[in-house]
This record gives structure tokens, C-alpha cells and sequence, in this order.
């Protein structure tokens, strides 16, 4: 039977969840050179767009339809061919089976969004798009399967992931990785000042991303309930955790910065997402503190090797989005979710290892096919744009326009 | 006649400009410019650690004026922005041949 | 009975509603030079003012009280006399009637705001506001009532306009015409390069409208149900397509712009609007496609013509809400929704008929209306600024502001 | 009984009410100098992150957990011990106590943010910290219980408040007025022109207040019913016009402003913010329209006193929401509420004379507090920054950041 | 070889360099400044009452040009920039000793 | 003392910026000017078609150095600034008659 209340809650939280697709442009735009800071919110736009209609073509039914094996859905849903407003009680028994299809959608939008600040400056604008679609398709929705695909192998083995720290962060960051070191470094990388254009952008891309994520984590209860209502209060605690850690962190290195909070809000963000239907308030306190004191440190390691992954897509979902999987696995209590497990404080370490294998598959998966996508696209269509163009920046050169 | 282009720090401009106005001195034009000297740049938070800037935001202020008030004008300028830190900026002066006052069209010294 | 979730749901739909008003002075304010970028957004805020105190007061009951001969309301619910948190069963039975008057408020208001892209950068501020609360007063509130009050002439006549695409657009669209042709060209038009000022600002207003066109159309089903979702479903699914295709076609021009897709992706919520509770989502993909082809090739007219309707309302939403509107006549289907009606496609070609009719009557009628209004307030009032203080900008002249 | 439709109205609206703390940060920051927009931002950003922890660790409880003497909460619910997915009947039957002590989390948390207009451009970034974690508590939990909680001695004398024009407006106002006292004007106040920085950005900023204003007076309702449906539409209304008078006032002294519309809208806002879930849409335009001309002229007085309470939240929060609260006095009805009371108009003057000891008791407990703290605060920890400090603007001194 | 920099109101921008392309006159680059003379600022509103702007934006256009030509460009600036109102503007005018092309590298007056 | 006034590609100053710092050279302005020249201005895309732009973003870098440092200066900035195509911009030479540090109010030559 539909609920009102809870078609309501997922329909506004969808809203929110598409809006943090453009707060990623925002996000990243405002930290890129000011030559390119049009091509970056652009990127995330067309993300949006492509992948809009990638999910209801083909995307979903990939995803979600009944499984082939465990490792990917079938075609049954093609075009949403049987999706309609009833509900799916396979998935959620109180909402129309199109509105869980459209929540879904604002992941699958999101999720290759993220990827974006690993080329940033220097993608060709057609490759971008190549790229996107591939990738949505090859690593996206075969994962999405096999977490939250009724059948799909890592949910069948019990990995618990409430709102997407694999099925999201782990796959786009270690993708990001990935492209990043096909892709090469910018010009200038590590020798020119980069400058982030405008950071005020970067606020309103955080803010609005911090907003969104109230609808990503307490929308995955995908009702309007007391768990939607745990998953709301434990996104925003550990949100302020982790910011707040991060500000301390880059006081003691030298100086507050609104860039480092912005970040770090976001890190504690990514964390808390696969715990957050799992755990309580005070666990969040720990997850988002320690999820800062991780990425911050990644991103040390990340340039001291010199790794162009320019806007850390690896350190801040890579490794949050991990660090938040495992924590489930510590953390997690039948008192927040009796549908959950307990973790290893509650002495079930079992569910530790779970999780283990859920990050080291997924993040391994997405950097093995995502390297060979970036190979191929760059063989077939070329990665890169001329150094000219890339001097240039890629407002006028890719898009003609100028701020 | 005489320009006077000083490149001064931007936080300087308020006063300077008050103290030009105590002795009548108006007229002038201010860009905002990014300059370098021995104060080579700056360093700046980034999301973790921090980079290089290595041009610092100034003020270029220019004025036109009469060469008998040339000395008067660079005392104050340097009165008021000679902190004795790096940074405190530069002063050139260059020759003007001729001044246009647009709305009345007079040439020369009137004209300023 | 007042049902809590559907409560919640129109609410919030009403919140984000009200959100695009503001949302179009982003959008167009970053689109004008930036000498006028501030007295685009105050028109738009002082849309948001203005119809605010005329709805409450006078729109609501002319627009929705009990009908004088199907052409207007009477003035029954003056100043909200009667209207409470009681449910109105004749326009929705689940929520407050002080609930309904809300939402068609937030409809009521945004629409004058889409007229102000055709007269930025030349209007006096004070002709505009006396223009608006004309405008609102003689056109959108009569067509309102044609179309969804009980007994209107043309929701008699069966014609379907789920959220607005022809008393919302083409009411806009038509009247932006009219009252460009009686203002003028800018100064300078089509020699001067007339430099968008601010284009993040553009992307920042376009993406709010996206987000709060969830809250239009899918508010519009005045529930949480299924038929919401549907409309949710389909307003993104066209607005990603029209993107899509607007991409497309200034790419095979030259170039595709950030400006091009956020006009793309608007066009698309556009004609998907008076459809979203009557088709499904490959239809969508047709109309919001579609949409783009057609208002891309209208704006190209229209410069052709060098008619300086600035940022292209007609266009965009004339034109837009036109197509919309005999798309649903074409594509709507009863599976969808049972209360709406079968279109040509399902074998009933009088619905489209009907629609025309509705499109034709409300076009004809905003366009004179308007014309007659703009002509008035030319000789009472004066329409323009002096030519000076448009060549220092209506920033400086109107509001004694810079950005 | 959890009522979902009721706990999808509240989370939502807690969502929209965080999102105001940001935005507070967008407006007052485009409304400082260049150099210190992004200081401005960031001790908004900081409120969110240290009062979101404050609250669930000490905060709450103090406020809301069973009273000790009317004048505190105990330390029950110390860490939200046995604050849970259950309801609490005391505060509201129908959704999970967690879910209230989050809507309660996001009005602790933009309390002290609307403070930070009377000390930008000056403050120590250090001082500020720890001068909003005393304020916080020993300013504003106390008030709330007083207020709000059960037991609290306002509470138990009658006055109303729906959603915080004491608790919220007037001790935000008062304690501004009293901290601008104690660490004095900026360098150069009253001489040099002290210019807005980024217009756009307060408008951005006023735009998010007046969507999140939706959830902060519509979700004081803890329901998504009638009443809910009041408090929305009067919010609207009042916002409308106070910032129609606000034009209306600036345009006879010399020109109408965005600047100006956009604090008057924000004036309307408080003012009505104690009385929405009182009073009718005819009330609220009076409210609004009243409170414009009282916070218009106050700033007018405030300036003539050459007071450097930089961005006016005593005149704006301080007397907006000392005005409302009055006016819910005069103007409260129990058509509109029956859990309310009658107000002066209605016959029944004890009712304004409670809410005037309302409004009295927390403007002189909020002003004598916030002095001695701040007081304390500059003697331990030095509130002002060096004025070559000041000069060189906050975003490089405090946060070696440029927008 | 002369440098003539002008100090115009913003909205004569579009139109100057209109009527300097019809002669030919193609090479300027152009600044946003601000400017403070007779004109002595603005006047602009807060949320409440106005303040004073101590500078206004102007454009400062610069054009080298060879001596031969001074005469022509200055008509032509002061025909389109007087409108005989206070803050038309300035011309001054000053020498160049040497022009180079980046692109070819040559010198002097083919340069221009 | 002599002026160096050099329109450059935006994206040229850092590699100028570092090849001059190399040879010792540190002190300098930059502007962010707009320009207009054989290359007379650039199409952009609007919502649909284009628009000229009849100014593009340059780089405007002042140098004051002895006289004696001109011809190296002038050749590093060529050396780095020649692309050969339209739009690498002009240097324009200029007299500089004096120079004031404002922190040690030095004037002449070691105020550089
Ligand atoms: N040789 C030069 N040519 C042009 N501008 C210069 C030169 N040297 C310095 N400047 C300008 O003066 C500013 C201050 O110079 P700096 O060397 O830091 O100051 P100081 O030596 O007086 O402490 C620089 O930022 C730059 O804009
Ligand atoms: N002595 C000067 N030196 C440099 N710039 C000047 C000088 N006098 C005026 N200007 C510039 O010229 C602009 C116009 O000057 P103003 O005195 O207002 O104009 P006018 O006297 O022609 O009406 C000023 O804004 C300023 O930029
Ligand atoms: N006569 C001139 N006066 C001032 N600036 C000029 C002049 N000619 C060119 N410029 C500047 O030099 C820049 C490059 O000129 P352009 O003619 O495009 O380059 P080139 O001929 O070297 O390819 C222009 O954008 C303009 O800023």
C-alpha cells in the first residue's frame, strides 16, 4: 500500500539528491583556475543530463531488475518497461515502484559526477561524455547490482551499505584515481600556482551538497520514519565532526580555511553514508572526526607523490567512503536498524570482514574497468586537449564561453 | 606636467586618498593590479597545506599633476604608505606632454 | 480529510515553487550586461512582493471563487475571507483549501517574473511594477480561471493543463512578445555585443528552477501518490532531454555552451509542464527533445527578425508551453492517469483539437491584453528610461547599486 | 503513534532550517567588505559545525529535559541518552522525539549566526569560537527551556511563541547590540565608505532565508496540518510586506534598493516568526508592514548614534522579533489556533502583557549575558584582531584565503 | 610615436571604439578603473540611507599611435566623450620610444 | 630608467613570470587588461549562435629597469611571448624619470 507520507519524504528527497549533481559543479567549479570554471560546472550538468536518461533506458533495469547471477540485473525493465506507481515490495513496499526508481536515478546521476574533479582543466569535452556513459554502465550499475540489487552478491552475503558508501564514494574514487593517472597531470601541475577561482562558489557547492545529503541518507530509509529520522541526525553530526576536525587540522598546520571546512564537511558527509541507517549519534561523533583525519592525510601522501587527481576525489570519496563501509562493520547496532546487524563492538566481528570485502571488490573493480574505459576512450576518441587549448582553459576552448 | 604612478598596499588607499583631499589634490585614477617584489608572493591555504601566490593584490594609483606640486604629492604619498615592511610598493614618475579635459575640451595645465 | 503526507507533500512543493521566482531573476540576471544585473534580480524579487499581497488579497478570488460565466471568479474569497485549514473538496480534498490558495499563489507569482526577460536592461522600475500588478490582475487571473477554476470556459470544454503550460507559459510567452514590441530594442541592439554578465549566476538560476520544478509539476497532482511521481519522473526525464538536444544542435553550429544547455534543460520543464500528469517517460523524451528543436529555431527567427524580446521568453516558454500543451493531446494516455484523457496517439484525436483551442484562445488573448496594458502604462507612466540612464544601466539609474 | 506524513513535514523542514545558517553567511558576507567575505561565510559555516555538536552533546538537554526550577533543563538526556526513534508526547505525539530534538538542533544552531553581523571585520576567528560556545549555552539553552521546554517559567506564565521571536530574534538582537558594544567599531567606521562586497550574494542569501523561513515557521507547527498550512501562508505574506514597505520607505528618500528589499523581506520574517501559528494572512500583512517601519528607522537611530552594530541584527532580529512577539498579543486568535489564546483585539489584553514580560525578560537577560561573556572572552582570549590585521581584511589574516 | 590614454565613462566604450574602427584605428587596450575628480564620487544606497563611493568606474583606453595621427584619435575621442556634463573625463598624452611585436618581432612604427 | 608595458597572452604570465625570475628579475606589475588588435576580438557562443566579443582578456605586465637591462628584458619576454600567431601582443618602451621605494624612501636606480 502507498504511503503518503513516505511517497512524500523520498519524492523531496530525491529532489534534494538531484540538486547535489550541479552542487558538485558548484563545489568544483569554484576550485578550478577561473579559465575553467564554465567546463567544470558544465561536466556536472551534462552528467546529469546523460545519465537521466542512461537510468531510465537501460541503467536501471541493469541495476535493479532481477538478477543474472548475482552480478548484474537483466533487461526486464528496459525503458522502464513495468515500473510504474505501484509499489515494488521488493524494494520498498510503501512508495511507487517509479519514485524508488527515480531516487536510484539521483545516485546513478550523482555518483560519475564525483569523477569530475580527477580531469578537471584539461578533459576534452566529447571524451568526457564518452567516458561518462561507459562508465555509468560498466561500473555504476553492475555495482549498484550487487549491493542493492535484490539477488546481487555482496547484499546476498550480508554487506551492509545504507546509502552508498561503496556503491557511491568507493567506486567514484577509486575511479578517480584510476582516470587520473591515464589522464596525466595538468600543465604547470606542482610548479604554477592553482588557484581556486572563486571559493565563495565552492561554499554554495558544499552548502547545497550538505543540504542534498539530507535527502541522500535519510531518504535511503525510503520511508518517513524513525530510521529516516536516525540517518538524518547521524549525516549531520558527523558532517560537523569532521569539519570541525579538519579545522583543527589546518589550524595546527597554519591557518583555518574556509576551503579546508568545506572539505572536511564533505568528507564527514561521505563517511557517514553506509552507516548512517546503522548507527547512533555518538558513533557518528567518532566516524566523521576520524573520516577527516584520514582524507586529510591521503591528500598529504597524494601530494607528496604528485599525483595530479586534481580536486582529491580519491582521498575525500576513496577513502571516506571506505573508511564509512568499515565503520559500519565497527559501529553498527540492532537498537538503530533491527533489519542491520551489529558490529564488532556489539561483538559481531563477523560483519567487519563482510564490509572488508565489500570495499576491497568494489574499490578494485572500479579501478581495474575504469582504467581500461579510460585507455580505450583515449585510443578511440583522445583523453586530452591540445596543450594550447588547455593553456587557454577550457571555457573558451571547449565551450566558447568566458565567465 | 608630471604622472605619479605609485603601486601601493590596497588597504592604504583610503586614507591616502583623504590625505590628498585635505590639500586639494582630486583628481585621479586607481586600478586594482597584482604586483611582485621583494615581498615575492604569499602563501595561501589550500583545502590541505597551502601554495605560492606569487602576486600579491595592490593598488596602482595615478595622478596628473603640475610639476612645481609634484614633491608636495610624493611627500604625502610617502608619508602615508612608507610602513617599512616589504610590500609597501613603488613610486614612478614619467613625463606628460599634454592634458585634455573632455567636457570642456581645454588643454594643459587648466585642464588637470 | 486532511491527509498529513499529501500536506507535506504540496507544501513543500509550494516552498520550492516560490524558490524559482527568485530562481528567474538568477537566471536572467546573469544573462543581461553587468550594469543591469542587479535591477533584473529586484524585478523578479519584487514579483515575489507584489503578487504575494495581490493574491491574497484579490488574485485567489478571481482566479479560483465560484465562477462568473466561466470568465472570471467572483469576489466571494476577497482578502481570503472563508479560505482555511479545512479542505476544499472541490479543488483538493486531502489538504487545507488555505493550502491550495498557497500553491496556486507561488503559480501566480512566478509567472510575471518570466515576462521580465523581455524588457530588461530599459524598463523604468516604477512602469514595471505598475505593469505587473495590471498584468497579473487582467491576465493571469482571468486565464487561470479559464483553465482551472471549477466551471472555467475551457476546463469545461475538457481541455488538460496539468501544471501550467498554458496558464503559466504561454500567458508569459505571448505577452513577452507584446510588450517587447511596444518597449523596444535596447540601445545598441545587434551592434553592440550584449555580454551575458555573470554566467555561473545563470547556472545557479537555472538549476534552482530545475529543483523547484520538481515542486511545480509534481505538486501539482496536489498528493503524494503515484500521479506525483509520474510528474516527477517525466519533468526530469525531458528537461535532461531537451538539454540533451540543445547540446547537440550548437554543437553541430559550433559549440556547446553552458548558456545553450541551461536554456535547453529549461525549455524541457517548460513543454513537459501542462503533460507531466498525463504521459510517460519515453514520451517525455519526445516532448522535451522536441521542445529544444523548436525553441532553438524560434530564438534563431526571432533574431533573424531582430526583435529584441531579450532573453527570449516567447521563445522558450510562448512557444514552449505551446508545444507542451498540444503534446499532451498527443501523448497523454489514461494508464497514466485514469482521471485524464486518452490523446491522438491512443486513437482520440478531439483532445488535441481542444487543446489547440486552449492554446490558441490563451495565447491570443495574453498577447492583446498585454499589448493594450503596455500601451497604457507607456502613455501614463512612461515604459522606458531616459537613454542615458539605460546607457549607465538600470543598476545605477533605478537603484542607486552596483554589483 | 508515528505519523509519517508528519515526520517527512519536520525532517524536510529541519533540512531548510540548517540550510538558513549558510545562508545567513551568504548575506551578511556580500554585505561586508571584499576582504572579509569569506570570514563572514565562515563563522556561519563554524556555527553549524561547533553548535550541531554543542546541541546533541549539552545543549538539548539543557534546554529540553525535565526543568530544574522553570529556569534550566537537567542534564537527563546528557549525549541524547534515551532520546530515540519513539516519540516524546511532551513535545510532539506524532514523530520521533530524535526527529524533534534535530528540528530544535537547527534553531540553536542559526541563533548565534545571525549574531555574527555585529562583529565582521573585526573579531578573532579564535575568540569568536569560543565566544559562540559560551553564548550557546549559557545564553541560549537557557531561554529555550524557559520558552519552550516543559516545565519553563515563560512557558507556565502563557506567553506564546511559535517558532522563536524571543528565543530566536530577540536574544540574537539584544546580544549583538551588547557584543558590538563591548569590542567597538571597525577602523575607519563612519569615514570611509564601507561598500558591499558582493550584492548578488546577499540576495542569494535573503533568497535561501525566505525558502528556509518555510520550514522554520511551517514546521513549528511539528505536524503537517492546518496549522502547519497557517504559519506558511502568513510567513509569506509578512515577508511580502515588510519588503513592499521597505521599498516604499527607501523610495521616498531616494531610491528603492536590493539591498533594501532584501532586509525588509528578511524584517517581515522575524517579525512574523513568533506569530505565524497564531494569527490570520490579513494580520500578517499589518505585522510586516509595521515591523519594516520599525526596523527601517531603527537603523536610521543606530547610525545616528554611530554605533558600529555593523549588518543591524538589533535592528533587524532585535526589535523585529520583539515586534512580533507584541503583535502576537494584540493580534493572536484562536480561530486560527485553538491551542492558542486571544490576543488584545480579540479582547484580552492579559495576553500582551505576558508576552510583553517575554519579550522583556530575554532582551535584558540576552544583553547583560552576552556583555559579561564578551567581556570575559576579550580579556582571556582578546576579541579584536590587530588593526593591520583589520586593515589587510579577515579573509587573509584570519584564514590566508582571498575570494 | 604617442601613448593617448583616455579616461572615458563606461557606457562611451562601445561607441568610441565604433567610430575609431571606421578610420581605422583598430589597436587599444582598455582597463576598468576608477576614477575620482571634479565628479567627486557617488552617492549609493545601503539597506538604509546611502553612503558615499569616493571613486567611480571609468575605462581607461590606451592607444599608441604615430605622432601623425595624435591629432585625428583626440578629435575623435573628444567628439564621442564630451557630453559637456561633470566626469566626461581626461586625455593625457605622453611618449613612446620604442613599439615591438610580439609576433613578428618587429619594431618601431610597422609595429603599431 | 625605462618602462616596459607588455600586452601579453593571459596564459603566457606564468612562464614569463618564471623565465624573468630566473634572470633575477622580480619586481613587476600585472593588470588584467582587455584588448583589441589585428586580432580584432573573438566569437562566443550565446543560448543559440554567437556574439563578437570585440575585446579579449590580456595580460598587461609593467616593468621599470635600468637602462642597461632593457635589451635582456625585452628579449626574455619576446623569447617566451612569440607564438607567431595573431594576438601575442606589443611591448611599448617608455622614459621613467624616478623611482621611490616607499619602505626605505631610496629614490633612483637602487630603488628598483
Ligand atoms: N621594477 C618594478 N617594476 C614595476 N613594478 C614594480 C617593480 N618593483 C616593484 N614593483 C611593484 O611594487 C610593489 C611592491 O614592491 P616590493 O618590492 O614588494 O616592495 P618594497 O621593496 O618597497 O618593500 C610590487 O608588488 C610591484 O607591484
Ligand atoms: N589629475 C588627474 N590624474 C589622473 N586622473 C585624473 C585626474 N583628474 C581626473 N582624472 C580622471 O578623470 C576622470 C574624470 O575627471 P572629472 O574631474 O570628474 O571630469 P571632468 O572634470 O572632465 O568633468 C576621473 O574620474 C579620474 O579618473
Ligand atoms: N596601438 C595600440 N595601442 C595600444 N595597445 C595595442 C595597440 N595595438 C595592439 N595593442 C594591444 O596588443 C594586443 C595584441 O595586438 P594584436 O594586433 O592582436 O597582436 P599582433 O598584431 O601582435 O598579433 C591587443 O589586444 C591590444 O591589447
Amino acid at each position: 500500500m502507498i504511503n503518503s507520507g513516505d511517497t512524500a519524504w523520498v519524492l523531496i528527497s530525491t529532489a534534494l539528491v538531484i540538486l547535489m549533481t550541479p552542487a558538485v559543479g558548484f563545489f568544483y567549479g569554484g576550485m578550478v583556475r577561473k579559465k575553467s570554471i564554465l567546463s567544470t560546472m558544465m561536466m556536472c550538468l551534462a552528467t546529469l543530463f546523460l545519465i537521466s536518461l542512461q537510468w531510465v533506458l537501460i541503467g536501471y533495469t541493469l541495476a535493479f531488475s532481477p538478477t543474472k547471477g548475482g552480478l548484474i540485473g537483466g533487461l526486464q525493465w528496459l525503458g522502464l518497461r513495468g515500473v510504474g506507481q505501484l509499489s515494488n515490495p521488493d524494494y520498498a513496499a510503501t512508495i511507487p515502484a517509479l519514485c524508488f526508481m527515480m531516487f536510484q536515478a539521483a545516485f546513478a546521476i550523482v555518483t560519475p559526477s564525483l569523477i569530475v574533479g580527477a580531469f578537471v582543466e584539461r578533459i576534452k569535452f566529447s571524451a568526457f561524455l564518452v567516458f561518462t556513459g561507459l562508465w555509468a554502465t560498466f561500473v555504476y550499475d553492475p555495482v549498484a547490482h550487487w549491493v542493492w540489487g535484490v539477488g546481487g552478491w555482496l547484499r546476498a552475503l550480508g554487506a551492509l551499505d545504507f546509502a552508498g558508501g561503496t556503491v557511491v564514494h568507493v567506486t567514484a574514487g577509486f575511479s578517480a584515481l584510476a582516470i587520473a593517472m591515464v589522464i596525466g597531470k595538468r600543465i604547470g601541475y606542482g610548479k604554477d600556482n592553482m588557484e581556486p577561482g572563486n571559493i565563495p562558489l565552492v561554499v554554495i557547492g558544499a552548502v547545497l551538497l550538505w543540504f542534498g545529503w539530507f535527502g541522500f541518507n535519510g531518504g535511503s530509509a525510503l520511508a518517513a520514519n524513525g530510521l529516516a529520522v536516525n540517518a538524518f541526525v547521524v549525516t549531520n553530526t558527523a558532517a560537523a565532526a569532521a569539519a570541525t576536525v579538519w579545522m583543527i587540522l589546518s589550524w595546527l598546520h597554519r591557518r583555518p580555511s574556509v576551503l579546508g571546512v568545506a572539505t572536511g564537511a564533505v568528507v564527514g558527509l561521505v563517511a557517514i553514508t553506509p552507516a548512517s541507517g546503522f548507527v547512533d549519534t555518538m558513533a557518528a561523533i567518532v566516524i566523521g572526526g576520524l573520516a577527516a583525519v584520514i582524507s586529510y592525510y591521503m591528500i598529504v601522501l597524494r601530494m607528496t607523490l604528485r599525483i595530479d587527481e586534481s580536486l582529491d576525489a580519491f582521498a575525500c570519496h576513496g577513502m571516506g567512503g571506505a573508511w564509512g563501509a568499515i565503520a559500519t562493520g565497527i559501529f553498527a547496532s540492532k537498537v538503530v536498524n533491527p533489519a542491520g546487524a551489529d558490529g564488532l563492538l556489539l561483538g559481531n566481528p563477523g560483519l567487519l570482514g563482510t564490509q572488508v570485502i565489500a570495499v576491497a571488490a568494489t574499490a578494485v573493480f572500479s579501478f581495474v574497468v575504469t582504467y581500461v574505459l579510460a585507455v580505450l576512450v583515449d585510443l578511440v576518441v583522445g583523453l586530452r586537449v591540445t596543450s594550447n587549448e588547455e593553456l587557454v582553459g577550457l571555457d573558451i576552448s571547449q565551450h566558447a564561453e568566458t565567465i | 606636467m608630471k604622472k605619479i604612478e605609485a603601486i601601493i598596499r590596497s588597504e592604504k588607499l583610503e586614507e591616502l586618498r583623504e590625505a590628498l583631499d585635505k590639500r586639494g589634490y582630486i583628481g585621479m585614477t586607481v586600478t586594482e593590479v597584482k604586483g611582485r617584489g621583494k615581498q615575492k608572493g604569499v602563501m595561501l591555504e589550500w583545502r590541505v597545506g597551502e601554495y605560492r601566490v606569487e602576486f600579491l593584490p595592490k593598488i596602482k594609483l595615478e595622478m596628473v599633476v603640475e610639476e612645481k606640486q609634484l614633491n608636495e604629492v610624493v611627500g604625502v604619498i610617502e608619508e602615508v604608505c612608507s610602513t617599512g615592511k616589504i610590500g609597501d610598493g613603488k613610486i614612478f614618475i614619467s613625463n606628460i606632454e599634454e592634458v585634455i579635459r573632455l567636457r570642456t575640451r581645454e588643454r594643459g595645465i587648466t585642464a588637470l
